[in-house]
């Protein structure tokens, strides 16, 4: 059954760390994983002698770094499958994915006029309006919840809800009802932050694009655990963050389709992103430097490229399998354990796994687990309507990385039992 | 019994508890003792935001002492609030503002007062001192 | 004259590189700054010994990156004179910012009404809607530019300008009729990113104040320069680059005061900025986090927090006179060469020197400086007003930071010899 | 001469230069010679975008053949100009679109191709070529 395994903690220097005299199992991937020595160090060698900003600068090491980041723009473009460089936006992780795009589908308009700037390459049907429809789940991350509410209340649109089935999977059966000829968008998470659900994506994208909606799949959870082709999942915009894929903070993406993005205007606007500005107008870039307003983070870009290197060294495929062998061991693991509630349960699970320990705050376990070197996340999970539908205030969640292995598990396992004995 | 005598009694009794689960097995007996769950405490109005548990706090003065009422649904946090009650209720409102509070850092749980901790005591600290100057003066 | 030399290139490992077999004269630093070892080393150390998602983990990791970054702020805080740690908020970059405060300041009613989100807490008075005014000066980097000129497009207000002299200073005999009691905001550089004018920021404060108007300083091309002090400047905001200050890129700062900032909704929403969220509502965290969507990127705000570090144990006023022993030199020196013309001239400059070879495209002068060794930036410089100011379609801009030196100027004359020579 | 004949002829006038500075002296003097800045080309319509100099480039058909004009406010593009039309004009527009193109890198401005290049001569050959396709079947 271990057969899968991977053997990588020696890659990753933070993980030889001790916490409170005990190794460190780190948990806590889905919020952020830690990054490799390939990762780390290609970073510091790019400042070391590479450093300069990018837009076509003529100087030699300007267009070192241009060409670095438009390489990890390849990159990028390669390891999720999408059809061109054009389509491949850097932001600043996901939550400012989301939001770019979120104003970019409604507040780009002046009171029901066309959108403006490059006014003639846009089109004001794409933008987002009054009685219009969105339709989110009740797993999503506020990321990906708060910009649509935001949204809907500014543009007089109508936030809508797919429910889910008491076990945390998408009510499926509801979908034909709730995604309606008025659904403009359908923001969906690929998997969940909290339970590890895997959402049936393709299926949900072949609905809304039946009524003409289009979709946006949060990757935040998934990138990093599966192999993603977002060619054949279909969707028209897929975002995620590469934090939380052994790269450097401060780096996201936001894919979109060419002919979604060339309709939509540019929500942030500064430098970089135009070809020529009076003091009334200006004349914008191509894609995908039009979102690119600012200096980009063109290091942090490197470092995604060497994150996906290394992740393609492995093998997405691998990974997928090292990590459903360790799920499934982890839920074995707590099922034994006894004494305690796993929230949500599907036929596909990635990465994380949710719990509470009967009558036990999840706040005071974690307290118990840190200091048994178990690195868990406790809360809401920014994922307070998932909370509330499984009538609860918060939880533990465990989360995996390729890195971790069965002994991390039993560490876990151990953690929970102290937690349990002391606060029991 | 003034406010530094309280805290010296606390430091003596806690450093009978040598490693950090015996300190937090101790803590989490007062939480226990602390006193049943009180509804009308646990209302919105009373919580003090920023702490990952929730806390409720409330005030009043009588004979010119501060007297406290706090509950938590973490029974570490519990603890933590039977002892900082220990110290501060019932003393005059301008003591509560302006004593200094050692013996946390003595009994270890020093680090849970800064802000960025997720128990929030740094924060719990803080309002109990805003309720007591609001009261002085 | 030479006195006040500093000797840091040895701090900076990129100085070291040679570019076509010459050694790197580098002045571009206006685009961006290199990075000192120091810096490079605590974001490295950062990663392999302490990373890990902020937001009130209760794990020993994550309470320890937390601690870091609220240290970072305070940092910051100090640097730039502010009185409270709320009035710190991280973004990602001066661009970033600024287009999040014209959001603010704009984008958050829903046509007419108050702002929403924690409804109570903000003031619709500060929102800028039709007819109100907003002044900008001829010398705006775009960045501080395009997002007025959106927002007054977007709210029916109305973007004034405030005129150059013929040498490129801020024509201020005209500042009490430009500015009116219909401004609501004036957007000004501290230091133009092109000519290196330093501006009277504090007397621009004292008239936008008399008028009611708040003041918005861009102080990109200050920070790394000379002492700021945003109490003394009085003005309402401040924005900046890490990267521009020796600091990794992907980090910023909006200093707001803190009674402006409460009136603001939040332009930008996720986790990590409320406290409680339905699907229907939600409460938001204080300041700052109100304003810090998403995970924020703590391991650069750590470097940050470095590089200033770096900064103060320098002293900036030492900067300030190495650097302006520099400027004088460079000026110096390029009359010395001739046949060129400099734009710009002002009682105060800083940084940046701005000039173009008679007769030769900046473009090409701009390559065969960098065969020499020599990097400059040439272009438009993302100020293209300015560039209209002077007539001209772009120019060649050498700017300084504090490891220069006169060998690098030296070598600067020599390039523009040599240009001259191949070109003329 | 065909497009490949051409090619190697440049290569081997160019390779008489040996070093940068060289070669680029001679780039700069094919600019200076390129002719007379043209104003009924210099206009936005025919102007490229994406590269920092100016760049105006405009084509037809006659007798079979692409017959090509170009601009640049910079002396080096200028000369990178010359060397591109006296490849690429007067050419059948088929030949043009899917000729390899093998000099540049010879002659030593392959790196001007990136994508990055603030020079755009990637844009500029790409943009003929574009040209060159619309003009085909
Ligand atoms: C004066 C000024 N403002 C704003 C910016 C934009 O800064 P960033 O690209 O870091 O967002 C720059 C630099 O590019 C600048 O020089
Ligand atoms: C599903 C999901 N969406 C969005 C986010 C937000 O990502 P970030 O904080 O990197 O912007 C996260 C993680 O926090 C997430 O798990």
């Amino acid at each position: 059954m271990m057969n899968a395994t991977l053997d990588l903690k020696s890659d990753f220097p933070i993980l030889a760390r001790e916490i409170h005299g005990r190794p460190l199992a780190y948990l806590d991937n889905a919020a952020t994983t830690q990054k490799p020595l390939c990762v780390i160090e290609r970073v510091s060698n790019f400042y070391r002698t590479r450093n300069s900003n990018i837009h076509r600068g003529v100087h030699s090491l300007s267009e070192e770094s241009s060409t670095l980041y438009e390489d990890a723009r390849e990159t990028v473009r390669a390891f999720i499958g999408a059809g061109d460089m054009r389509e491949i936006v850097f932001t600043a992780g996901t939550t400012d994915a989301i939001n770019l795009l979120a104003r970019a589908l409604g507040d780009c308009t002046t009171g029901g006029d066309a959108p403006f700037g490059d006014e003639t390459r846009y089109s004001s049907d794409a933008q987002i309006g009054e009685g219009d429809e969105i339709l989110v789940t009740g797993m999503e991350h506020h990321s990906n919840l708060l910009p649509w509410q935001d949204l809907c209340r500014r543009r007089g649109a109508v936030l809508r809800v797919l429910p889910l089935e008491r076990n945390g999977t998408l009510h499926m059966e509801d979908i034909s009802r709730r995604i309606t000829s008025r659904t403009r968008l359908v923001a969906v998470t690929h998997v969940s932050n909290v339970t590890g659900i895997v959402n049936p994506v393709e299926e949900l994208v072949r609905h809304a694009h039946d009524r003409g909606a289009l979709v946006l799949v949060d990757g935040a959870q998934a990138v990093a655990h599966m192999p993603v082709d977002v060619a054949s999942l279909d969707c028209d915009f897929y975002v995620f963050s590469g934090h939380k894929m052994f790269a450097e903070n401060g780096i996201g993406v936001l894919y979109g389709k060419a002919a979604r993005l060339e309709e939509l205007p540019p929500a942030r606007v500064g430098g970089g992103m135009v070809t020529s500005v009076t003091l009334e107008s200006r004349r914008e870039a191509d894609l995908p430097l039009r979102f690119e307003a600012g200096t980009p983070n063109y290091p942090a870009a490197v470092s995604l490229a060497e994150a996906i290197r290394y992740l393609q060294r492995i093998g997405m495929q691998r990974i997928r399998e090292h990590e459903n062998t360790l799920h499934e061991y982890m839920r074995e693991q707590l099922v034994k354990v006894g004494g305690l509630t796993v929230y949500g349960s599907a036929p596909e699970h990635s990465g994380s796994v949710a719990f509470n320990l009967d009558g036990i705050q999840p706040y005071d376990a974690g307290m118990i687990m840190d200091r048994m070197g178990v690195a868990v996340r406790t809360g809401t999970h920014c994922a307070e309507p998932l909370m509330r539908h499984f009538d609860i205030n918060g939880c533990i969640r465990a989360s995996l990385a390729l890195y971790n292995d069965t002994d991390d598990i039993d560490r876990l396992a151990e953690a929970v039992r102290k937690a349990q004995s002391m606060l029991g | 019994m003034t406010i530094a005598e309280i805290q010296d009694q606390i430091i003596e009794e806690m450093s009978a508890h040598e490693d950090w689960f015996d300190r937090y097995e101790a803590l989490i007996t007062l939480g226990r003792e602390f006193g049943a769950p009180d509804d009308s405490l646990r209302r919105d109005e009373y919580r003090i935001s920023g702490c990952q548990s929730a806390v409720w706090l409330t005030a009043e003065m009588r004979d010119g002492r501060l007297r406290l009422r706090a509950d938590s649904d973490s029974q570490i946090t519990r603890g933590m609030l039977a002892l900082l009650l220990r110290v501060f209720d019932d003393q005059p409102p301008g003591k509560v503002a302006d004593a200094e509070l050692y013996f946390l850092d003595a009994i270890g749980l020093r680090s849970n007062l800064s802000p960025s901790r997720a128990n929030g005591l740094g924060t719990i600290v803080r309002a109990i001192r805003e309720t007591a100057r609001r009261h002085t003066g």
